[in-house]
């Protein structure tokens, strides 16, 4: 689960990190009430998951309080669904770094990645300059060591209390890393002040979904979500990605999914969502159901190749969803595994046509798609 | 032949009490897997399928000489159970369980490359030698499915899994040993690391690899094959090519190792290394067909 | 730094593991409204840092206020110093179990010793049980293992709810032993009660000395030391040992000093106090002296052989201290290492007759002992 | 002939900038030591006797591919420092530091076992070759103390360590190796894992090991020589015989291995082992020549 910046940098506050004043807002109001407190020039930071926010314009430089109230009204109005405003006050920067902890899942460990030039996208930065991205493998027991702060603060040309500074930073980070289950913890830019303090910029902290049983004040509201049917799905503990296509797809199993994506692609079908049908959900076709059919997608794809997850119990649950929600579009059914012969009476009782090859039910969910509604 | 596991291999299963675990104990023998012993901490005394049942793992090798074991315990479990059948000397465990905290699933890969031992999983349907023994979860008495044969295979994802050995079957083949190594970010074990194995072992012809978007695991097998350490035919296939950016894999993760971790890349690099790439789960029995030099039937 | 079992007691609790109702007392009056606060039957622990305290009748139940006033009174005037009393309800026990936590210097890791023959001293029963004594090796970055505390428990025959909450001791008290730099953390007797429940009978904790700078709170106080001019030393950081002889030893060094005092024991001699002359301390002879004077030694003898601690500027301290505080007993010289023909010269001049031979010094220390004073 | 180091040892000095550091840095190449490059954490660029400064280890050891480091950091740091080494490819460290926390002493050896390095100290003076190399603070100026020769030393107390080489000196012998292990609680190396060195040594005829009460490290030496394992002459003298019970050592700790810990069960199991044990430092000359079959000056 991604933080959003304001959170991340308060996970990072808790551990000493030093970030810029900031004060989060929710209305024009609140924006430029907290500018005017924080002084001007300020920055507005629009509070949205996805990265290059800068270039967007969703993260703005205000000189007074005018200009902030014509910036907040007009972000909070925005098509990015902005609902959250980090206002923070202007730092007088030297040099921008960049530093990340990850994981390094061959060596089997925690990963520092850092960079001389920071600001830009580590990504970009792999691509561009493999060669400038120093790396510290770090053992989660033992932890990062001071003489590993030390390497990367001097492999990064830091010196004298900014090395200090940074190796400072840098611990304190493992510790945000560990406390909180990260599979990131990202620092880009890590601003170097004038009078040489170090301080983070910005902000990403990306927590193990696996581990959030662990950190239950973390539970993620709506606006971590890209739609409703999303938000609702993640209440239920129902793993769902919202895409633009027509077909909905009930899969069993993330790799299955992955295929049968790719196989809706190649026949020139495109997908609407994904909704994960298998492990502990292949009880629940008929709330899956629903939650597709919120699309309001063209076709709904069902395929599963089960063997816990009983292909009698699905194609029972799939029929009864049939019957409840009389949905309007078409359903291909091709449910496997376990019990497959029983499943095949029982969709042939709901009406449905139940199929056993994957490429056929993807061909037939495309064409009906293509077809429009029956 | 197989690698990982034959009938001899001593398995002892932890969590044997349990739903799951006493589920699938009956079908590990069913199919002709040795399973010595089971481990429910509090439940010795009882017996599981006739599988007499300790409370610790120790307990469990000193009186049956296990020697591998098969972990059904619930996610956050599963690191205290791999370190108890580490303790107690086993160099071979598989835990299937989905939702290892990923720190965990560190430490428990580092802890089994410092024993010497190898951890297949988490998040996998585990380990089968069709017609011999599995440690997992397999329906394996679905014919067209299930097939022994002289294919070696190995996959990341569980639900491709029966999808893709149903392939294999309908080429004309079957399965000398398949190993799901997961689809955890962090698997215990990766596909290059049983490489040696399918290379040295006599009753595997050629290997499929079922690999996705995401990490660096079949860039790694695209190595071992560039380097010569992997000779036999090799076939793959790789789910995701036509996915979305971002929309499953980690952010810096994804620079750690040596390819971006798109579908595409991994690809370009086994294709590179001479392996055979089907675009779909449909084309790998006429792959393998060509790569063994023998007709599809 | 040996901690009372009051202190021990504190810092287990603070971890989450049971203990008695106590209240610590340091008044006959205060012991006694201790007791009729937790109520009778109760027991009144002297707070001293020997074993066999119950033995020595330094551990009394009592039964009402009458005795309690009684025994508070005789425990507070008895020989052995008691300064602080426990007062702890009495618990109905079913057994008792034996539990520690020490270091495997070989195997470079933690040690966890258990027996389910509880209230007996563990060096006893690794002499007359060995077999029963249940040892389990804990890495000290990835700390207790809930496995291994389960096989703890089991090899103690512990089962059900008991097993549960002895483990769940056993993974707190690894948490008592690291977060103090522990050297030992012991529970003997741990109680398990009559309805099953687990709980401290008694406590030792002693903290790695090297590591008290990490725990400044427990800054050890008079009551820790066997006399006022260790307690003096011990406030400066000098090491100081107290016996009951007659010569006083200043020598650089632990090794040299147990030489030493073996080599006056050889001679028929006995040693007074032994103060460590070396380290850091090498310039504080006229403190060192003083303190040792303090003894009322018949003789105060010097054995050094220093390589950065020079013997020259070893010699100047004694020819000061001798100077200043004019000793009425003898001292024996033995002053050797870097500098050493300098302090010949110096001692010399101060007149000591300066020794090169360590066996030489301790013959003339034991025969001017034995001589009485000069 | 020496073990451990000899003149071709190339040598970093971790603090080399601090007095300690400075001092002993200019008596180790006064020596013959090699001493190839120095870290101070901030100091890259400065020299001191002529050895350049680097920030880490990392970067000394890229340079000047030292493979051992002396340590001359405060107590509190010497697990860093240590850890530092190590994580170069350092293989053979001495720390003398007195006052390492006990839980750092414990993984430092840990981790230096684990490494397959050899951590000497801390506590200690060091390890000295006379008239070759030394890593450590000795005197080896004051020449009725450090002569070359024959024997093998190795002691836990830095302060018995002159008093007992002048009797090897007396006795008519010389030093080959000393090495001091050092007397905390939990040295990086013990006594019984040099054995194997003096065994292999032609420059050695005999070991002398100078011992104390507490701990089991006699004990193990002990035991190497009943094994067979080691098969030279030892002579040993233990301190202690006659110090009150329990004003040293820890409670607890002293059952965790084999031994009691005493002095007198120390001399026990050396005796009955086939050591020579002197009960007095002045001993250890004649005893030598008794090892050794030499008539003692």
């Amino acid at each position: 689960m991604k933080l959003h910046e304001y959170q991340a940098k308060a996970a990072f506050a808790a551990e000493g990190i030093p970030v810029p004043n900031g004060i989060l807002a929710v209305t024009v109001d609140e924006t430029v009430a907290a500018a005017d407190g924080i002084g001007y020039p300020c920055v507005l930071k629009s509070q949205i998951l996805r990265g290059g926010r800068g270039k967007a314009g969703l993260v703005v430089p205000v000189r007074g309080a005018d200009t902030a109230r014509r910036e907040a009204a007009r972000l909070f109005a925005s098509e990015q669904g902005v609902r959250k405003i980090l206002v923070e006050e202007a730092v007088a920067i030297d040099r921008e770094l960049y530093l990340a902890i990850t994981v390094d899942a061959v060596e089997a460990c925690a990963l520092v990645l850092a960079c001389a030039d920071g600001g830009v996208e580590i990504e970009e930065l792999a691509r561009t300059a493999p060669r400038k991205i120093i790396r510290e493998r770090v053992d989660l027991d033992s932890g990062l060591l001071p003489f590993q702060a030390r390497n990367v603060a001097w492999s990064l040309g830091l010196e004298g209390e900014t090395a200090k500074a940074f190796a400072e930073v840098l611990e304190k980070l493992m510790r945000v890393f560990r406390a909180n289950d990260a599979e990131l913890a990202e620092i880009n830019p890590l601003f170097v002040t004038k009078d040489g303090k170090v301080l983070a910029g910005d902000g990403k902290l990306s927590i193990d979904d696996n581990a959030m049983f662990r950190h239950p004040s973390l539970e993620p509201g709506r606006d971590y979500y890209d739609s409703d049917i999303a938000f609702e799905a993640a209440k239920e503990g129902i793993p769902y990605l919202q895409f633009g296509g027509d077909i909905s797809l009930m899969c069993a199993g993330a790799g299955l999914a992955t295929t049968v994506y790719d196989l809706v692609n190649y026949e020139g079908g495109s997908v609407a969502n994904y909704l994960e049908f298998g492990g502990p959900n292949y009880r629940k076709a008929v709330r899956a159901m629903e939650l597709c059919l919120g699309n309001d997608p063209k076709v709904v794809l069902i395929v599963t190749f089960g063997t816990i997850a009983r292909a009698d119990v699905m194609a029972e649950g799939v029929a009864e969803a049939v019957a409840s929600l009389k949905p309007r579009c078409p359903v291909v059914v091709c449910i496997r595994g376990t019990g497959e012969e029983k499943a095949v009476g029982i969709l042939r009782a709901a009406g449905l046509e139940p199929l056993f090859d994957t490429e056929e039910a993807v061909r037939k969910a495309v064409a009906l798609a293509k077809g429009g509604r029956p | 032949m197989s690698i990982f596991i034959d009938r001899d291999t001593r398995v002892v299963v932890q969590g044997i009490t349990g739903g799951e675990g006493s589920f699938w104990t009956k079908h590990m023998i069913g199919l002709g897997t040795y399973v010595v012993a089971g481990v429910t901490p509090g439940k010795e005394g009882r017996s599981v399928e006739g599988v007499p049942v300790f409370h610790t793992v120790r307990r469990a090798v000193a009186g049956h000489a296990a020697d591998a074991a098969m972990i059904f315990v619930p996610p956050r479990f599963v690191h205290d159970a791999v370190m108890e059948a580490l303790d107690a000397g086993i160099r071979k465990i598989v835990t299937v369980a989905d939702g290892i905290p990923l720190h965990e699933a560190l430490r428990i890969r580092a802890a089994a490359r410092e024993a010497g031992a190898r951890v297949v999983g988490g998040n996998t349907s585990g380990v089968i030698s069709p017609g011999l023994a599995m440690m997992g979860m397999f329906p394996y008495w679905i014919d067209r499915v299930y097939k022994p044969g002289r294919i070696g295979v190995m996959t990341r994802s569980g639900s491709l899994t029966n999808e893709v050995t149903a392939m294999v079957v309908r080429g004309g083949f079957g399965v000398s040993s398949l190993i799901g190594v997961g689809g955890d970010a962090v698997p215990g074990s990766r596909f290059a690391e049983f490489l040696p194995d399918f290379q040295a072992d006599p009753g595997t012809d050629a290997v499929l690899v079922i690999g996705e978007l995401g990490g660096t695991m079949e860039e790694e097998v695209a190595a071992a094959m560039e380097s010569g350490a992997f000779r036999k035919p090799l076939v793959a296939f790789v789910g995701g090519r036509t996915a979305p950016e971002g929309r499953r894999m980690g952010h810096a993760g994804a620079i750690s190792g040596a390819g971006s971790g798109s579908a595409a890349d991994k690809v370009r690099a086994l294709e590179k290394a001479g392996a055979l790439v089907a675009d779909r789960p449909a084309g790998v029995g006429k792959l393998l067909a060509r790569a063994l030099g023998t007709a599809s039937p």
